[in-house]
This record gives C-alpha cells, sequence and structure tokens, in this order.
C-alpha cells in the first residue's frame, strides 16, 4: 500500500468498494418481486376496503433527508387511493421543508395517474405543534387549515367536502421519518379513533411494530423493503422493487468488511508479539 | 434583585409546569382551550429565539471575517448566502402582497410555488440535505467494519445479530434456511425486551426529571446567582 | 434552462457534500457554509412571512376589529412579553431577564412531559402474557354454565330471575368460547396454508433442479423457474410465520413449548435490562450475573438494530446515486462527469501546492 | 325446521310481551362535554342467544321532547353493553345486563363549554313487530375531572412523594451508594487528556429544544463538565442547534466558571447557534471536528439520524468520545463508534452523579423504586393474567 493510502485508511478503502459496488450496481438493475407480507397488507387492504370517493388523510412528515425510503412507498400508495378513486387530503406535522416536498410527490403521481388537483387530491399545509396540531384537527379542521397550500379557499375545493374534523376521513396514514407518527396515536386513535396506518423509515420500523399487536395501527411499511412490498401488492414496481438486488448485494458487501475487519484486526495481533 | 434572579424564574417554571400537568387532568373545554393557547404562544418565542440565533451567528461569522482569520472567506459564503437568501424571500413577499393588494389578506408566503426561494430548496437545500444524509450509507459501513469485533462474548453477540439481521433484510436471506425466521425472532423478541426495559427507564427518568424542574430542585438551566 | 442550472447546481452541492468522504476541502467548506447561511434565511422568511405575520400581526389585518371585539387581542401579550424578554440576551446588562422565558419553556416542557411518558411506561408495563383462553377450557366452562342455566331454569322456573342471570352468563361463556373456536380454527386454516404454501415451495424449488440438471444451466427458463421457486419459498415462509403467529394468539396460557419460551425469554429480558439499570445496586456476585443477561440482551438489541437499519441508510445512498446518474445525460450538459473531473483536478492541484509547501517549510 | 319456526314464533311472542324496563341518559363522565351514553337493561328477549339475535335497537336522540327525533345507531342485541366501556362504567359484572350507547348530544359545537340537553329514543325491531321506549332525558356536561386518569395521578404522586421522602433523608445522611457508571469516570478523564494536549473539548447539546426532557439533562451536564474545563483551563465549544439552547448553555457554563472560581476564563461566544436545520448542523459539526481536531467529544441529548454522521466523524479525528442519549434508535449507533454510551436513563443520572450532590442523588433513587415497582406490576399482571384475573391490568392501565 502506498503511504499516501495507509494515511488515507481503511475506512477510504471502505468507502471506495462500497461506492463502486452501488455503482455498478445501478447500471445492471434488475428486479425481483417481492410478495408482500401481513404486516404491510395490513395498510392495503385497509385502503382497498375503502368506499369508492372516501377521503384519507396521508400526513406526509418527512423532508429530503428521507426521500429514498419513503418516496416510493408515498407513490405507491397515492397510486393505489387513485385507482381506488379516494380522495386524498395531503398535510404535514413534521417541519415547513416537508410540504414543497410533498407537493413534487403528489403532484408528480397525479401526472402519472391522471388525478386532478382539488377533485381527487387537495395539498394543505405544514402545521406545527405535532399533538396540539392533531387534537386541533381533532376538533376543527377549518381553524388550523383555513385555506389549501396553494392559498384556495375550503369552499372552493370539491376534494374538502363534507370533512369538517380528523373525525371524517376514513383513513389517516402517517409517512414519517420523526416521532409525529406518536402525536396520531395520542390524538387521533387514542383521542378521536381515527383509524390509523403507518409508514416510516427501516431504523423506525422495530419500535412501531409492537403498535401491530395492540391494533392501534392497521399496518406497517418500513424503509425500502415495505415500499417493494406495496408496489408489488398494487402491482406497480417502482424504485423500491429495483433496488432490492441492490440491497442484496450491498448487505453481502458490508458482511465481508465484518469478516474481513476481523481478520485484519486478528491477523495484526498474532503479528505484533514477535515484533517486539 | 436575587428574587427576579432566582425566585421568579422559579415560580415561573413551577406555575407553568404544574398547570400544564393538572391540564392533562382537566377534560373541560377551558383545559383544552389552555393547552392550545400555550402551545399557540411557542411560535412568538420561537421568533425571538430565531433572531437572537441570527444575531449569533452574524456576531460570529462578521468577527471572522473582520479580523481575517483563517478561512475568513467561507465565512462570507455563509454570511451572503444569508443576506441573498432573506433578500430574496422578503422581495418576493412584498412583490406579491404588492400583486395581490385587492385581496383581503395581507398574509404572504416568501416560499410558495414560483417562488425563489422554492428555486432554492429545490436546487440547493434539497440535494445539499440529501447528500449529507446519505454519506451515512458509507458510515454505516465504515463504522460495522471498525466496531464489529469478535473481542468479547457480548461483542460477539453483537456482530452475529447484526449479521442475520442484515441477511434477513434482504431476498437473499430467504435462500438460507432459517435465517428469515431468526431475524424475526431477534427483532421481535430480545429486541423488544431490551427496548421495553431501556424505554421503561427513559420514562421514568424523564417522569422523574420533570418533577425535579418543577419543584425547582434541578435548576441548572437557570445558571447562577 | 433554468432548470438545467437547477441540475447542475444540484449535482455540483451533492458532490461538494461528497468530497467531505475524501477528507476536509474547500468544497466541503463551501457546501457547509452555503448550507448553513441558506437554512437560516430560509427559517427567518418562513417563519416571518408563514407564521409570525399571520399569527401576531393579526392586529393590523382587516378583520383585526372582530378579533378586538371577542376580546381575544390580550392573548397575544402573554407571549409577546416573554419573547422580548429573549431579546434581552442582546443587552447584557439584562440578559438575566431572559432566564424567565427560559423558566416558561423548561417548565412548560416538563409539565407537558410526565402525561406523555406516563403513557410510555404504562404500554411497557403491561404484563408480558395476556390470557389468551384455549378452546378447550373456554367449551368446557360454556357447557358448566349451560348446564347451570338449564337447572335452574328447570328448578326454579325459566321467568325467575336467577335463572335468566344464569341464561346471561352461560351466553357469556359461550360467546367466550366462540370466540376461542374462531381462533383456533383460524390456526388450522393458517397452518394447511403454510403446509400448501410449503409443499407448492418444494414443488418448484424440485422442477427449476430438475431443468437445471436437464437442460443448460444458465438459461432463461432456468432462471425464470429459480426466481419462481424462491418467490414460492419466501411466500411459504410468510405463510408459516403467519401460523405462528395466529397459534400464539389462539392459546398462550397452555403450554406451548414455542410460545412459553418466547414469553420466557421476554420476562428474563425485560426484567435483567431494567436491573442492569438500576443505579442504587452494585453489580457484584449474584447481580452481575443477572446484570450481565442484561448486558447481552442489549448487545443482540443493537446488533439487530443496527442490522435492520443498514438497508435504510443504503436506500439513501442508492436514492443519491440514482440522481447523479441521471445528471449523466447529454440533456443536462454531462453535469455529473464534467463536474466530477473539474472537482477532482482541483483536488489534485491543491494536494500537490500543500506538499510543496510543506516541503518548502 | 320445525324447531326453529318454534323458537322464531316463541321470541317473536315474548318480544310483544315485553317492554322496556328501565331507560336513562347518563353524562359521559370526564369528558369535554357534548356526548352523553344511553344505557337500558337488557330486554328478557334477549335472554338466549337466538332471542338477542332477532332483535336489532334503533337508537334516536333530539335537542328537545318535541324536537326532531335522530337516528344516531342500529345494532344488533348482541352488541354494546356497558361491560365494553370500563373507562366509564368500571368493572362490575352487573354492567353486561345493560346496553349502553355514546351519544354526541345534538347542536354540541366542539369546544363549547356549555350545557347541551339530549333526549333519547330507544326502539327494539325484530321481524315481526316492534316496541318503542318513552323518552328518557339527561344533560351533556363538560366535566372538571376524570377518574379514568386516576391511576396516573396516584402514581405521580406516589413518585413525587418518594422522591420527596428520598431527598429529605439525603439532606440529612449524605451517604448515598450509587453503583459507578464508567461513561461518566472517563469524562474526567477525558477533559485532563485534552488539556494534556492542548485541544479542545466538543460538547453537543442534542436536536431537540429547550423543552425537552433531553436537553434540560444535557445542559444540566454542560453545567459539570464546564466546571471541570474551568478547572483544568481547557477550550470548549458547545455547537447549538437552538438558539434558546445556546442562551442556557451560555448561563450555565458561566455559573460553571464561576463556581470553580475562575469568572474571567469564561468566553460566552464558546456556546454559539449553527442553524437549526438537522442535516446543516451536522455539515457544520462535521467541519468544526475536522478543523478544530477536538480531544474529546461529548453527545448529550436527544439525536436523530444524525447520530452516527457526527460520531463517526469524531473518531477519525481520534477524540474520545461520550454519548448519552434517551433516543432509543441511536443508541445502536453510539455503542458502535463511542468509546463510552450512558444508555437511557443515564442521561438524566448523569448531572446527578457528576454533581455528587445528596439531593441529586437522593432523586436517581427514587428511580429505582420507580423500577421496582414497574417490575412488581409486570409481575403480578402477568401472573393474574394466568389466573384469568385482568381487574389489575385494568387498574394500570391509561386512556
Amino acid at each position: 500500500m502506498s503511504p499516501e493510502l495507509k494515511k488515507l485508511g481503511p475506512r477510504w478503502v471502505v468507502f471506495g468498494i462500497l461506492g463502486l459496488v452501488v455503482t455498478v450496481s445501478l447500471l445492471f438493475k434488475r428486479s425481483t418481486e417481492f410478495p408482500g407480507t401481513p404486516v404491510v397488507k395490513g395498510v392495503y387492504d385497509a385502503v382497498e376496503e375503502l368506499p369508492e370517493g372516501s377521503p384519507i388523510l396521508i400526513s406526509s412528515d418527512f423532508d429530503p433527508g428521507s426521500e429514498a425510503e419513503l418516496v416510493p412507498m408515498m407513490k405507491a400508495i397515492l397510486a393505489h387511493c387513485w385507482r381506488r378513486h379516494l380522495r386524498v387530503i395531503v398535510m404535514s406535522l413534521q417541519s415547513p421543508n416537508a410540504m414543497p416536498l410533498a407537493q413534487g410527490i403528489v403532484e408528480e403521481a397525479a401526472r402519472d395517474n391522471g388525478a386532478k388537483e382539488d377533485e381527487d387530491y387537495a395539498l394543505m399545509n405544514y402545521k406545527p405543534g405535532n399533538l396540539a396540531a392533531v387534537l386541533a384537527i381533532g376538533q376543527d379542521w377549518a381553524s388550523q387549515f383555513p385555506e389549501s397550500y396553494k392559498h384556495r379557499k375550503l369552499a372552493d375545493i370539491p376534494a374538502m367536502k363534507g370533512i369538517t374534523r380528523l373525525g371524517d376521513f376514513k383513513y389517516v396514514l402517517c409517512i414519517t421519518a420523526t416521532t409525529s407518527v406518536d402525536s396520531w396515536l395520542l390524538g387521533g386513535v387514542t383521542k378521536y379513533g381515527i383509524k390509523l396506518g403507518l409508514g416510516c423509515t427501516a431504523v423506525m420500523a422495530t419500535d412501531y411494530y409492537p403498535l401491530l399487536d395492540t391494533k392501534q395501527i392497521t399496518g406497517l411499511l418500513g424503509g425500502l423493503a415495505g415500499a417493494a412490498q406495496y408496489e408489488s401488492l398494487v402491482k406497480l414496481p417502482g424504485k423500491a422493487t429495483d433496488g432490492m438486488p441492490t440491497q442484496s448485494l450491498i448487505h453481502v458487501t458490508i458482511i465481508l468488511f465484518i469478516v474481513a475487519g476481523n481478520i485484519l484486526h486478528f491477523a495484526g495481533k498474532r503479528r505484533k508479539p514477535e515484533a517486539a | 434583585m436575587l428574587h427576579l434572579k432566582r425566585t421568579v424564574p422559579l415560580a415561573i417554571a413551577f406555575l407553568s409546569g404544574i398547570l400544564l400537568l393538572i391540564q392533562y387532568f382537566v377534560p373541560h373545554p377551558w383545559s383544552a382551550k389552555f393547552l392550545q393557547y400555550t402551545s399557540d404562544w411557542q411560535v412568538t418565542l420561537a421568533y425571538a429565539a430565531l433572531l437572537l440565533g441570527v444575531g449569533s451567528l452574524v456576531q460570529s461569522h462578521v468577527t471572522k471575517a473582520r479580523r481575517k482569520a483563517p478561512g475568513w472567506g467561507f465565512s462570507a459564503v455563509a454570511l451572503a448566502a444569508f443576506g441573498i437568501t432573506v433578500a430574496m424571500g422578503m422581495w418576493w413577499s412584498v412583490h406579491t402582497a404588492w400583486q395581490s393588494r385587492t385581496d383581503a389578506s395581507i398574509v404572504t408566503t416568501g416560499s410558495g410555488e414560483g417562488s425563489p426561494l422554492s428555486w432554492v430548496y429545490n436546487s440547493l437545500l434539497f440535494p445539499m440535505g440529501g447528500a449529507m444524509f446519505s454519506i451515512l450509507g458509507f458510515f454505516i459501513a465504515s463504522a460495522a467494519f471498525r466496531a464489529f469485533r469478535v473481542k468479547s462474548p457480548e461483542a460477539t453477540l453483537l456482530l452475529l445479530s447484526a449479521i442475520v439481521v442484515m441477511l434477513g433484510q434482504v431476498p437473499l436471506g430467504a435462500h438460507l434456511p432459517g435465517i428469515p425466521q431468526l431475524s424475526a425472532w431477534l427483532l421481535s423478541v430480545p429486541t423488544t425486551a431490551a427496548k421495553r426495559a431501556i424505554g421503561f427507564g427513559v420514562a421514568l427518568g424523564s417522569i422523574a426529571t420533570a418533577l425535579r424542574v418543577i419543584f425547582g430542585i434541578e435548576r441548572a438551566y437557570l445558571g447562577g446567582e | 434552462m433554468m432548470a438545467i442550472l437547477g441540475v447542475w447546481v444540484a449535482v455540483g452541492l451533492t458532490l461538494f457534500m461528497f468530497s467531505f468522504l475524501y477528507k476536509d476541502n474547500p468544497f466541503y467548506k463551501v457546501g457547509e457554509n452555503l448550507y448553513v447561511g441558506i437554512t437560516i434565511g430560509y427559517s427567518l422568511v418562513k417563519l416571518i412571512f408563514e407564521t409570525w405575520i399571520p399569527n401576531v400581526w393579526r392586529v393590523v389585518h382587516p378583520e383585526a376589529g372582530v378579533w378586538f371585539e371577542n376580546h381575544e387581542w390580550w392573548l397575544i401579550l402573554p407571549p409577546l412579553f416573554l419573547g422580548s424578554l429573549i431579546l434581552t440576551r442582546f443587552v447584557p446588562k439584562y440578559a438575566w431577564l431572559s432566564r424567565w422565558t427560559f423558566a416558561f419553556v423548561v417548565g412548560y416542557g416538563s409539565g407537558l412531559a410526565i402525561p406523555a411518558v406516563q403513557k410510555q411506561a404504562e404500554a411497557t408495563a403491561h404484563p408480558l402474557v395476556t390470557h389468551i383462553e384455549s378452546f378447550d377450557s373456554a367449551d368446557k366452562a360454556a357447557t358448566e354454565a349451560e348446564k347451570k342455566a338449564t337447572d335452574l331454569a328447570a328448578s326454579k322456573g325459566a321467568g325467575s330471575d336467577e335463572a335468566i342471570k344464569a341464561r346471561i352468563d352461560a351466553d357469556e361463556y359461550r360467546e367466550r368460547a366462540n370466540a376461542a373456536k374462531a381462533r383456533k380454527d383460524a390456526v388450522s386454516a393458517a397452518g394447511a396454508r403454510a403446509d400448501k404454501a410449503r409443499a407448492a415451495a418444494n414443488d418448484a424449488r424440485k422442477q427449476a433442479d430438475e431443468m437445471a440438471k436437464k437442460g443448460p444451466a444458465d438459461s432463461e427458463e432456468v432462471h425464470a423457474a429459480q426466481k419462481k421457486a424462491t418467490l414460492a419459498e419466501r411466500a411459504a415462509i410468510g405463510a408459516e410465520m403467519a401460523t405462528w403467529t395466529a397459534y400464539s394468539k389462539s392459546e398462550y396460557s397452555v403450554l406451548t413449548a414455542w410460545g412459553d419460551f418466547t414469553t420466557i425469554v421476554l420476562f428474563i429480558g425485560v426484567f435483567s435490562v431494567l436491573f442492569y439499570f438500576f443505579f442504587s445496586i452494585e453489580h457484584k456476585g449474584p447481580v452481575k450475573v443477572f446484570s450481565r443477561l442484561g448486558i447481552i440482551f442489549l448487545m443482540i438489541y443493537f446488533g439487530a438494530s443496527y442490522g435492520y437499519t443498514v438497508m435504510g441508510r443504503l436506500s439513501l445512498l442508492y436514492g443519491r446515486l440514482v440522481i447523479l446518474r441521471d445528471a449523466c445525460y447529454p440533456s443536462v450538459g454531462f453535469a455529473t462527469p464534467v463536474l466530477l473531473v473539474a472537482m477532482i483536478t482541483v483536488l489534485v492541484v491543491l494536494h500537490f501546492q500543500n506538499k510543496d509547501k510543506e516541503e518548502n517549510a | 325446521m320445525i324447531r326453529v319456526a318454534a323458537i322464531f314464533l316463541l321470541t317473536a311472542a315474548a318480544l310483544r310481551a315485553q317492554s322496556f324496563e328501565k331507560l336513562e341518559v347518563l353524562d359521559a363522565p370526564g369528558d369535554a362535554g357534548g356526548a352523553a351514553w344511553v344505557i337500558w337493561k337488557r330486554l328478557p328477549a334477549e335472554s338466549d342467544e337466538e332471542g338477542a339475535k332477532r332483535i336489532t335497537y334503533v337508537v334516536s336522540v333530539a335537542k328537545d321532547a318535541t324536537g326532531d327525533f335522530e337516528e344516531v345507531a342500529r345494532f344488533p342485541a348482541t352488541a354494546k353493553f356497558m361491560s365494553d366501556n370500563t373507562e366509564a362504567f368500571g368493572w362490575s359484572k352487573k354492567t353486561a345486563d345493560w346496553h349502553a350507547v355514546k351519544v354526541d348530544a345534538p347542536g354540541y359545537e366542539d369546544g363549547s363549554a356549555a350545557n347541551f340537553p339530549v333526549y333519547a329514543k330507544v326502539v327494539a325491531l325484530s321481524a315481526e313487530s316492534e316496541i318503542a321506549s318513552g323518552t328518557a332525558s339527561g344533560i351533556a356536561r363538560p366535566n372538571w375531572l376524570t377518574a379514568s386518569k386516576f391511576n396516573v395521578f396516584v402514581f405521580i404522586a406516589l413518585l413525587g412523594g418518594v422522591m420527596m421522602f428520598l431527598i429529605a433523608r439525603a439532606r440529612r445522611n449524605s451517604e448515598i451508594f450509587v453503583r459507578r457508571i464508567p461513561g461518566l469516570d472517563a469524562m474526567e478523564e477525558a477533559i485532563g487528556r485534552a488539556t494534556e494536549m492542548g485541544k479542545p473539548i466538543l460538547f453537543l447539546n442534542g436536536l431537540n429544544d429547550m423543552s425537552s426532557i433531553s436537553t434540560i439533562a444535557s445542559t444540566a451536564i454542560l453545567g459539570q463538565v464546564a466546571k471541570r474545563v474551568a478547572t483544568y483551563d481547557t477550550q470548549i465549544l458547545v455547537p447549538c442547534f437552538d438558539p434558546v439552547v445556546m442562551a442556557v448553555s451560555q448561563e450555565v457554563m458561566r455559573e460553571g466558571f464561576i463556581s470553580a472560581g475562575r469568572p474571567d476564563s469564561y468566553r460566552p461566544d464558546s456556546a454559539f447557534f449553527v442553524t437549526s436545520d438537522q442535516f446543516g448542523y451536522v455539515a457544520a459539526v462535521d467541519g468544526i471536528m475536522m478543523r478544530e481536531k477536538p480531544a474529546a467529544c461529548f453527545y448529550m441529548g436527544y439525536y436523530y439520524a444524525e447520530s452516527l454522521l457526527l460520531a463517526e466523524t469524531g473518531g477519525t479525528t481520534g477524540a474520545i468520545q461520550i454519548a448519552g442519549t434517551d433516543s432509543v434508535t441511536q443508541l445502536p449507533f453510539f455503542i458502535a463508534s463511542c468509546d463510552y454510551t450512558l444508555l437511557g436513563e443515564e442521561l438524566y443520572a448523569a448531572s446527578a452523579y457528576l454533581s455528587r450532590e445528596p439531593i441529586q442523588l437522593g432523586s436517581l433513587i427514587a428511580q429505582d423504586w420507580g423500577k421496582l415497582f414497574v417490575l412488581a406490576a409486570i409481575v403480578i399482571g402477568t401472573v393474574l393474567a394466568l389466573f384469568h384475573v385482568q381487574t389489575f391490568v385494568h387498574m394500570v392501565a391509561t386512556y
């Protein structure tokens, strides 16, 4: 190893190999189907069971940071909703940055699925305050969202017809990278008895598994794997499904790193006493 | 004077803490209103706080730039970025407000559709945030490489459970007998047990800390004198 | 034009941030300071125009008259007062006044936290076993209750209070038995599904193997058959897991090897980890053994949780690289390769310049 | 077939002969107003299951006795009992004899603090007959207290009481045993090392604002760290995510320097605001780490996904890293990349531990009692659950 490389250290080698593996696998993509587990199907079924034309609320609580995991998920769900002719209302509890992102996703998905703004969907704004915000829309929607994201009055939006409070939604989906789901649980499920579905990053999923047992959520999509399963269920393979083979490859690479790390470590250890 | 510096803040903390706590037990609408109003206050406070933050930022970067400390050019970049962003947002807001002056509403947004700030968001903040976050992909590999060593029985368990779950996560793991099941079991049983216990300690610890704050036993946050 | 410029800027900034992986360098520094400056400016504008004006400036709003009539206007005073106390930090002599606001914020948070975490605590303190009746015992109880009701109806008359009461009791037992029956049926149904899925998977795998043996092992058909077999195996695993779940929900209290093993592990885990955290007990003697058990659980948890996260983190990286790849094409003027080459050139030049400087020094 | 017909006739006849025994409208207890319970005793015809299945109840409510009654619920007699709603009616066995339906008071608006009258009627329908109840009325009131949260109150009062008692005892007798926490012992060592190397210490307060308990705990730790930093005359850097946290950090550090007897070496700009954007903050802090090469990094407070971004970068600079967080999801990453990690509640205990003040330590012991209480609750709950007794679970349930 050249002294230059040595200075950069094994960390740099790890970065290099990993970057190479991802890049190469990006260029040769092959998709495999990923059958839906009951956990994911819980969300799918809840959407499937809604009568045509019912309103569904999506709380888009993530910003660009979690885009890769949550955007495919949200797109698959939106496609499913519109295919079932549901009215989708999108809002956010997370941060001011979440709504521009949500707007981009929804509008792109609407173009792909032929959904019309204000009829098939409506964008609301970001509402700070987490639990307080959920409690407030539980009492009166219009006091919190007097107008849409694009400053349109609620009365002018057909998609908002008949919605005066949180309880009017047949299903609420929280797609989140933060703890906003806790607010939906405490405010929405416990206080106002809504039906809740959860889409979250893979990291968070373990935390929320117990909610399935207690039936506080109908189902859970965890990370890209969850998104891939949902894509399979709605038969719309997308970015999540594409990413799966790459995932397998990288996971194996990392395991090999761990093994190599151990071998190097012990080889180094054994050599030391000889040197001394 | 000491009363104003010490006793009054302690009394404020006690009062606000106790009122919020009592509010939880009172189902009456007035209690909900109280919660709503006090949480609305946070907006005003956030505004004042942000001014404080801006003050701190400008001060530290201006001192660096003025002293021509090493790398002061980068401080100038930060200041310029801040200034231009604010100017763009202000200009757009005033501009749209002027255009829609017939409208009764004076509320405009600085970052709505088509505004310069929404472009800034999509073309600058969005990729930078995403890039920074995705560096984690590299770090999670390098940390695993460095930290997962067979040094002790406990460390070995850490390593093994990580590997099993990693394999269980991907379609590939389905080919290996027992891995998906073991991974699911690890995630549902021992993980749940540990998390439950930690979670419980955390809940209890934060109740105790909150009580200490309310009763003025924990008062470090007030500083001294 | 603006769109292409946007792509170039986005790709450039992504590469700036990624350059941190190599080491701290001027590109990263520019990116970092740009980021900090923009985010603060952005949130300032957001806060002023989207939150503060609508909320605080209601006073000068055309509808302010209504607001004053409703006597709501004074509600703005306390937060305004507390907010302006924060600003005393700019005047060192009166900076201590800001403590009043801090005290409010901290007290508010504490008061709110107690009930919130109390809920969490309740969830974690739940019994580890929720008793689920087995069908056999529920059926037995129901039959007994029914017999008692019939007897009472015979002896005291069907219309008597006691008989009606016994009847209601019996109904309740029967209902529970029916529910237990449904759970039991769910288990056998899930079991049957799992068996079927497993058989199908075995068939598919066998078929694929045979095809591979017979024909060229690398043909499209063999690949397709193998893929089909993999999918079938996955489905079978899913079905088997569903059976376990159904089973664990059907009869917990009866000694069943798997369910009990899981419960006992859960029990020991919660206990030993909580034990590990006790502050007033020294980790010595038998306590040491138990708290070490706690560490084992913690380690498994940390490992599993880490392993579980890898996928999510790599998805992010993947997503970013897709964006860089999509900017490799002529339609956006080869943004990625051009910028990448330019950056590497600059970094190499800087590297040699620094080397010269070091050598000269 | 004949048998079915016979049962059919029998119930039909029975229903015809029956009437509603009792019908009441009760205010829903412990709510914000606007809701009431309509309850009535099961009809005798429901006594066997076949009979119950044939009856459908229709509940309607109105604002006043003469007003338009509007149907609000329709359900078979096999459903909706008082016993299904333990939070309102408790766990008495008798409640199984009563039907109960929760209704909204007509004309009620959310957030209204007024009382609303509710008039209710119930009709029992079967295939060939229907019987109607009389009209009952009640008032839906907003309540000032809720019994279903009483257990929470008791728990908090108990914990607070035990804490006060232990603190009082600690005042008298300052010998309190608290086990060693390696991460905290290492803090002192890390500060010493920074002094030797002439390099700064980096202290982060986490990414939550000042109202979060983790941030309160981390600023308290900062106070203790500042005291030692002042004694050793080391440099400290505290980049903040939130301006209020920055201001509080400044106050806390100043106090630390004063109590160490070195008020003049305190520099207010050592705590500074970076940005409130998650990754903007990380970018800046990572940059600071690479340039200042701190000898020790302390990550206290609540963290999100950025934990590993911070700790891995800190690791490359060769700093001693000590993390403490109650963010359960981020613990594995700190464990993997830091030298020491305070797990969960150890974060809250840290300032008490470092200060060694008996009052503070006394409150730690109260937490142990709390844990003991929980262990007992789990055991009792589980054992009772095995013997079909759910009362205890009801007692600890929160609504």
